[in-house]
């Protein structure tokens, strides 16, 4: 079967991932998993109930977001 | 009992304060107790990708069994930027729906952009979040900010992290007067007195990060605001006497006072 | 620990009330306990011939054991008429020598007579009183004041009674700098921030009376002054952040922000 | 005998007694006795101590304080 | 030369004032020519029917070949009632087209009401109309109206009418630093001094109507004010020495004088 | 005509300088020229031994016939250096009596010394010269001095070469109510704006010398100073409109403005 | 022919006229000819050169202004 | 005969004479005849008409000042 390799821009940064994967599995290979964040795909709020169902494709812009200190 | 009411909840603590600027977490926590405030802002931030993983979290520091977290916009110089972060701020807590909402003119001075700013509260309330709105101390737009819907008006007293103070209580005495929800002077504190002079004009809370965060001794100036901003609060309901520019009245009795020619005469 | 010391003994409140103007001695004794002073002043009046003899005292109002008396000379105009009733004072004390000294210019302003003043406290010295002295915020006096050996300078912050607040920070602040005894703002301070400012400043305590007694709530306003001192003695210890006049300083990180056009240019 | 009476200036007003009389026997006329004042005496301060012997005569001018309310 | 510039149009004086509230047109006329002023405001109001027709002409007092007339917008809520006010002072006055205006947020303050105003502006520049705008002291919104074309920006020093002063320079150096348009303080000053301070803060003029028109005698507060305007742009001119908040500076030689030990030994 | 009255003698200018810190006397001489000054200060100084017989002499800038000349006393420390050095000035002018009493404190604040300023005002007065006396802005000193037959009571406004302008506006204002002999601000002002307030508080006049010969065009502010001296003379003899801290008060007609819902219901 | 009346809102006001009428007509009426005036009709400009032309008719709302002394 | 020399401090310094002299005579030799001054002998005024007469003597403590710049 042919190879398909994906983009995906994470706050503002380009990245490569040799396959479609999901949103827990990109968290999974960040060690961003069961951390407090927050994911906005395309501009839309990604809840945290649909990480293990959405799959990332080929372009998709992803903010993903901490809480830090800020007045 | 005296409280500060806000979205149907009460505070005993009319002092708000921000966790950016401090020296670590240990401080901004040791500031936080000393301070006595409930409600604590926050600012929504990317995580650094490749960041190690184990770094402490604000968000373990601040139990919302014990505090009311304002995730705020700062940074945000559009109605839409700020708008998605309140997004992902809801999303991050969990569905919370109370924030502080600031959209910036401009990088140098951080005074609001009131045009953005009317038009992102506009949206936001719709969409119910409780909106406490950083503002100018334009009393027509914290008006138009309160009929909006916002839960809480928060002019700046002078510009973010300035320490300068209340540049126009007059303005503030207006808004004051004017508004039927809590008014809670944000930004431009930079020392105890301001914080008290805050309060005697009649306002129902004081919101502050830089002048705590930015003393010497942030610790003790934390504990400083917070018996500022009761001293305020009681001499406001206490209701000081009026001023007398020009004469002078004694405390002692003017009569019966030991023989002399004088005060006699007087 | 921090004490305010003054001829060798040690307070820890550094707010200094007196006793006139109260509805009656029972609000005299509330708004004492309120306000936690340690150092209480009374005046010296002629006994009403014939008044009801058991009438209530105010010396009974005050165990020594508990308050540390601070007889005035309010009312004297002249040198002689101070240091008349500060002999009558000392002896209605049981040989008390802690005095408050003030030789007044005029009924109307009431502001201090200093050629009085210096002339008085060269004799009271002399006699062994330790004088804590009410002056002018004229920083050369209140040098000539301490280097006769006055225990403490107590400038006004505008004229008695008058609640105008401190009119000349500039020149209390050269007093403070100058003085090795302590300095005491006494007279018109009129709400709580005006004694916050006076300990931000640097003073080591303030005396009013005036500010509490002719309040609406002046049991209230005690307690909102006992805070503000501290809140201002906490603040001056803690280093006040520097003021930036037209530069904001954000509180929240400025990098990080999510995407967008406009704070990217910025 | 010859009678005598005596004038005193007390707290600025003229006060006639149809005799000598020690500060003591004063205070006692004006109910003062045992409350906390202070007596000065043409210009100079009476002890309490002293309060039994000193004998007030003609003229002299008193002043007699207690302590008030007062800042 | 130093001139005030605005529409490609060059005037001596940077004073300009209103029409409103003088006893009659005479004492109109002595103030205007004791001021210097070359613009001068009016207002336009419905012709009272069956008025006589030969009451006196504000616009007869006028001749637009020695001022420049500057309709306003006063007493309009609404951007539609400025625009149709503006439309019609167009009419009435030839085409002119350089108009003040001013969109106001209440009664009580005549704050303005920036959302409309901004909302106004955009629409009159398009039309042509050279605008001068009476705006709040918010830098941002100041900008805004630079960016949209207005011709010159007119912060409040204090609300309309009030005498107040300078409530805010902080502010108004702000908009004065950023504009490249002139900057005008429209509305609160009281005397003579608070023009003089405006001027020195560096505004390119300044506008008023009660502080002459309600002085006890506005004719001779006219003259006051022409002079304060002058002196203010001078002194700002000329760069004022910098200030020095706790150090003297003799302005005698301090060497050279007369035996003595004191002076010696300093 | 509105003069300024001091000794018998009527002056048309209220603005009085001194000759201090200029470049040289050809500045020095357009700076008295744009002021339009006629009181004139000057200082006395040891002749230095072996400096070139013909330097410039101050004297011959100022034609007695021109100007009035006032020598002062500054660098006195002492009552004694100062009757000396005033002895030598009376010499110096041939018998000129008219002269500025200055005794200073320290050297840090050249703050008036008032308790040796009165001993030399007291011989100054016997010996017949008519003294213009510095002082502090205490208002019981100032009538003493008045008292001992000063011609002239002149307090700072601000230390000597500060430029802080008036720190005490209410200290002056009791000084200026109480006083039957003119009062003139003498030290503090840094610019034009505080000689407008100084006149329109009802001070008779105003002396002034770094404000002029520190600015960067020191030319320019003393025309500056000239015109603002004037602006507030008139500004005070026109007698300001009152105050209104929270009230606007429309210039135009808030009636028959065209039609309108919001307005009407206004 | 048929009599005919008119009503014009004029300056808020309801006026009556008996018959329609140009704009010139109406300001002869109200003796405000060769004023310095400028008139609104139904939210329009009325150009000065245009009074002579044109007719009111029954309905038109009219504001008619002067220049007054304001700040 | 004797050669006698004397001291004079003048403006706080110190300085020789071989001979005693008038003030015209030390104003001569310190070229400041005519010039606008004013002298203090020994703490009292020296009159300009006595500039002649008058004789310093050994230990006279002179001041001489002038008019300068001052505020």
């Amino acid at each position: 079967m042919l190879f398909k390799m994906i983009q995906l821009i994470i706050n503002g940064q380009l990245h490569h991932f040799d396959t479609t994967l999901s949103v827990d599995q990109l968290l999974e290979s960040m060690t961003l998993m069961n951390k407090r964040i927050a994911i906005e795909r395309n501009g839309q709020i990604v809840p945290r109930s649909k990480f293990g169902e959405q799959t990332l494709v080929d372009g998709d812009q992803l903010e993903i977001v901490i809480a830090v200190g800020g007045g | 009992m005296d409280t500060l009411n806000i979205s149907d909840k009460a505070y005993s603590s009319r002092l708000l304060i921000g966790t950016g600027k401090y020296k670590d977490l240990t401080q901004t926590r040791e500031a936080i107790d000393a301070s006595g405030a409930q409600i604590i802002t926050i600012a929504v931030r990317r995580t650094n990708i490749g960041q190690s993983p184990d770094e402490p979290n604000m968000l373990d520091l601040l139990p919302p069994s014990q505090y009311t977290l304002l995730p705020n916009t700062a940074g945000c110089f559009t109605a839409d930027e700020a708008i998605r972060t309140l997004h992902l701020a809801r999303e991050l807590l969990d569905g919370h729906s109370l924030v502080k909402l600031e959209v910036l003119g401009d990088l140098k001075t951080l005074y609001p952009n009131i045009v953005e700013t009317i038009k992102a509260a506009k949206i936001l309330v719709k969409e119910g979040f409780h909106l406490m709105v950083y503002t100018s101390d334009d009393p027509i737009v914290a008006k138009q900010l309160e009929d909006i819907g916002c839960v809480a008006i928060m002019p700046l007293a002078s510009l973010i992290g300035s320490g300068m103070g209340i540049l126009n209580p007059w303005n503030l005495q207006i808004i004051i007067n004017n508004a039927k929800v809590p008014v809670i002077v944000d930004a431009g504190v930079g020392t105890a007195s301001d914080a008290t002079i805050s309060m005697e004009l009649g306002c129902d809370g004081v919101l502050m990060n830089t002048a705590i965060a930015a003393a010497k001794n942030p610790v003790l100036m934390a504990s400083a605001m917070r018996k500022a901003v009761r001293a305020g609060r009681e001499a406001f309901l206490a209701g000081r006497m009026t001023k007398q520019p020009y004469n002078a009245s004694p405390s002692s009795p003017i009569n019966n006072i030991i023989a002399s020619s004088k005060n006699k005469a007087a």
